[in-house]
């Protein structure tokens, strides 16, 4: 067994610095890497790229790094939720790259699995595609999309082990399995850090072959965005 | 004239005994509490979800198990959770056999635009892109006109597009509508509204052939 | 719950027939659907294409079908362990493609996944990519591969239920859950069919939407290619 | 000389802490059976499974848990399964440190043919292809020469290739030799083996440079 333990957060994101860029796990605040957010905060890294699905909200998840104005851009698909991003966009100081969110998803997963490049449906004829390889296939046009390129991927499971294992807990899944060996170092912080053996070979989302260092969690937020409730009958 | 829930009432008509559908947020949520109850449907969420079920009792809310509005939800016995690229894989492959989304502008060769007013309005486009893409079967929901009165039918978008050609079918507060070749073809008017009132409302070409009947619901 | 279990295997089986594209999972005779070959032996339908990444044995798992001579043309990475299979190949009776064991497995994703084709390192400067598309990307060369298209997806899962849904158990995982819903119609044989609901939804391999039919398979023999053990000390 | 025992406790010596390795069919999967105690590896087999162990006691075999030789295996703590999509996900994506199979032929340009003897053998090349177009740190463990004598590292393959410029070491029975721009160059000579007998069963150019060591095992 090769062990990706690390002591804490500060151990599992050496070598984090300016410029560098950044992958994100999480569906709006459902998932996100809670514990590597608040210590590139602490961190006060600047100019990133960040890759990640949504943008927090103004107070809570990459919120924080916005606030602080440490992204330099952001790549996502939607981030409807969010005063000071939206903000930062329309007044320039952020760059913001969007696209559709499978192609995202698939994008990590290329890099994840050595694609360097495949063919999606998603976008054609829009701006999206826009200076970009387009082609039919049978009948159907589709864009050429690229892997992306990282230098860290901040991964949040529910629980893992010391080879790097992880299992995932309900939609908080999302993009996290993804990202896990997408870019250089993949970094994964989770609920609970189980003993070698405890989880079930056959029930493993992420093999630890993908992590590069794992560590125990701490003081989890998990605050819900929409609380959508019914009435008892 | 139809409200939101009357337009959610009538897509659910259009949803058949053993489809795997997609809904939109705002009015095609809604669409899930008008289905019938003796055929079987399963709700996808693109965050990662299969078989969604009703919001949570008060207390019983789980951060970890949310649906693409961002929604605290539940699960049906059947249910499973996945990972983006398989939700997409789901989409994309054209597993999914009806998508049911809104719009702020549909033109009449099936062309929509709902993610972007420049300048003005950048949420992004989530899972749109891909849905209109791959899916052989989507029905816009969403009202005829914008709040300044403007139709939202036109014979091309002005707005920036979420994909091209690919509408089937609007339901709005107004009409059901399918895209044709021809054009926007009238199948059924809302109760109390006349042929009239939707070709004022309907600024691309609307393709009106014998008498329109009024929508049942 | 969209119900999608059938009776049995004749059931599970209708609308097959002869000169069909069939994908198979399994690795050696690991995770085969015994039933579903067993029933095609019975129906002798003719002419088939089969994907499957090995051919079996003479006598178990696809050799079965080409003692019958039922088959056209094998897609396959590895067909190293029978003597039939070759004795027809080199005949000629038999036609073989023979494609890299990753790239099988990616066509049967890109299918499922509604990709039509996707660019990868193997085979590049071997007779795999004759008359393929190359291409460099970051100073490596790839060949473009497409998407299988296939009739019917025969998978063999450990335990599902009647939504569908799908758990696999040790490497008799395999290119099963790549395959389901990558043709169009995917048919799962289990060992054990549990009442909807017992599976736990994080933990299901393949959700029941890409599966069209599944029931309960009968009489498994999982027989065992090379028995290697090791002495007691 | 060494026989494939001898080759396979060689190649163990090229296993560092910390790697994932990918054992072929034959030696390389001997070469398990050497790596140092005091060292932390995990083997992987591309039909799905990371953390392989011995073979089963007896009785305890699962026809469910085999490796990409069709053998019965066992898995340590920490170990995992998974499909081949996400297999091969390892080996392209290049989360494989090392990779050691087998050859009939190597180029001196690093080419390897391993796969098909035109009319005569056809096995197929399961995942040795997506193996060598994807290794960074490919290993080939083989004899030096064939049954008939004629030598396996040759200028050119005359073989179907299984991948182009793609091996770095060659460890055979006579000696250690590294894939060089120049050719082959020889690193080591096997217990007793003198350089004239590698320079004698070798084809392709062989590049010796001051005093070749004699391995130690």
């Amino acid at each position: 067994m090769i062990n990706k333990k690390v002591a804490n957060v500060t151990e599992a994101l050496q070598g984090v610095k300016d410029d560098m860029t950044f992958m994100f796990g999480g569906f709006g605040l459902s998932g996100i890497p809670e514990n590597a957010i608040a210590q590139l905060v602490k961190l006060n890294v600047k100019g990133l790229t960040c890759i990640s699905n949504n943008a927090g909200v103004d107070d809570f998840g990459l919120g924080l790094l916005l606030q602080q104005k440490q992204i330099k851009k952001m790549i996502s698909s939607y981030v409807g939720e969010n005063d000071e991003f939206e903000r930062q966009m329309l007044s320039g100081e952020l760059e913001v790259e969007l696209i559709p969110q499978g192609t995202l998803a698939e994008r990590a997963r290329a890099a994840q699995a050595g694609f360097p490049a495949f063919y999606t449906p998603a976008g054609y004829g829009t701006e999206v595609a826009e200076g970009k390889e387009t082609r039919e296939f049978n009948g159907k046009m589709y864009v050429l999309e690229h892997a992306f390129k990282a230098d860290f991927g901040f991964i949040k499971a529910w629980k893992g082990d010391a080879a790097g294992n992880l299992v995932f807990k309900g939609t908080a899944r999302n993009f996290n399995p993804n990202m896990c060996g997408a870019a250089n170092i993949t970094v994964a912080e989770v609920e609970e850090l189980v003993p070698v053996g405890e989880l079930d070979p056959n029930q493993i989302h992420i093999p630890g072959i993908f992590v590069q260092r794992i560590f125990q969690g701490l003081h989890y937020e998990k605050r819900i965005e929409q609380r959508t409730v019914r009435q008892r009958s | 004239m139809l409200d939101k829930h009357g337009i959610a009432k009538r897509i659910a008509k259009e949803v058949k005994d053993g489809y795997y559908v997609n809904l939109g947020i705002g009015i095609p949520t809604l669409v899930a509490n008008f289905v019938r109850e003796d055929i079987e449907v399963e709700f996808q969420s693109e965050n990662g979800v299969l078989g969604m079920g009703p919001f949570p009792y008060e207390g019983e809310e789980d951060a970890d198990i949310i649906n693409a509005g961002k929604q605290t939800i539940t699960t049906l016995p059947g249910a499973s959770f996945f990972d983006s690229a398989m939700s997409f894989s789901m989409i994309r492959g054209q597993h999914v056999d009806l998508t049911i989304l809104g719009a702020m502008e549909v033109a009449e060769n099936g062309d929509i635009a709902n993610w972007k007013i420049p300048g003005k309005m950048v949420k992004g486009m989530g899972g749109a892109m891909d849905l209109v893409a791959s899916a052989e079967n989507i029905i816009v929901a969403m009202m005829h006109t914008n709040r300044e009165g403007e139709s939202k039918l036109l014979k091309s978008c002005t707005l920036p597009l979420t994909g091209v050609g690919c509408v089937k079918k609007i339901v709005t507060n107004l009409a059901v509508i399918e895209v044709t070749p021809k054009g926007f073809k009238l199948l059924e008017r809302a109760p109390g509204v006349s042929v009239d009132e939707i070709k004022n409302a309907t600024e691309g070409h609307l393709v009106i052939e014998g008498e329109i009947p009024e929508m049942k619901i």
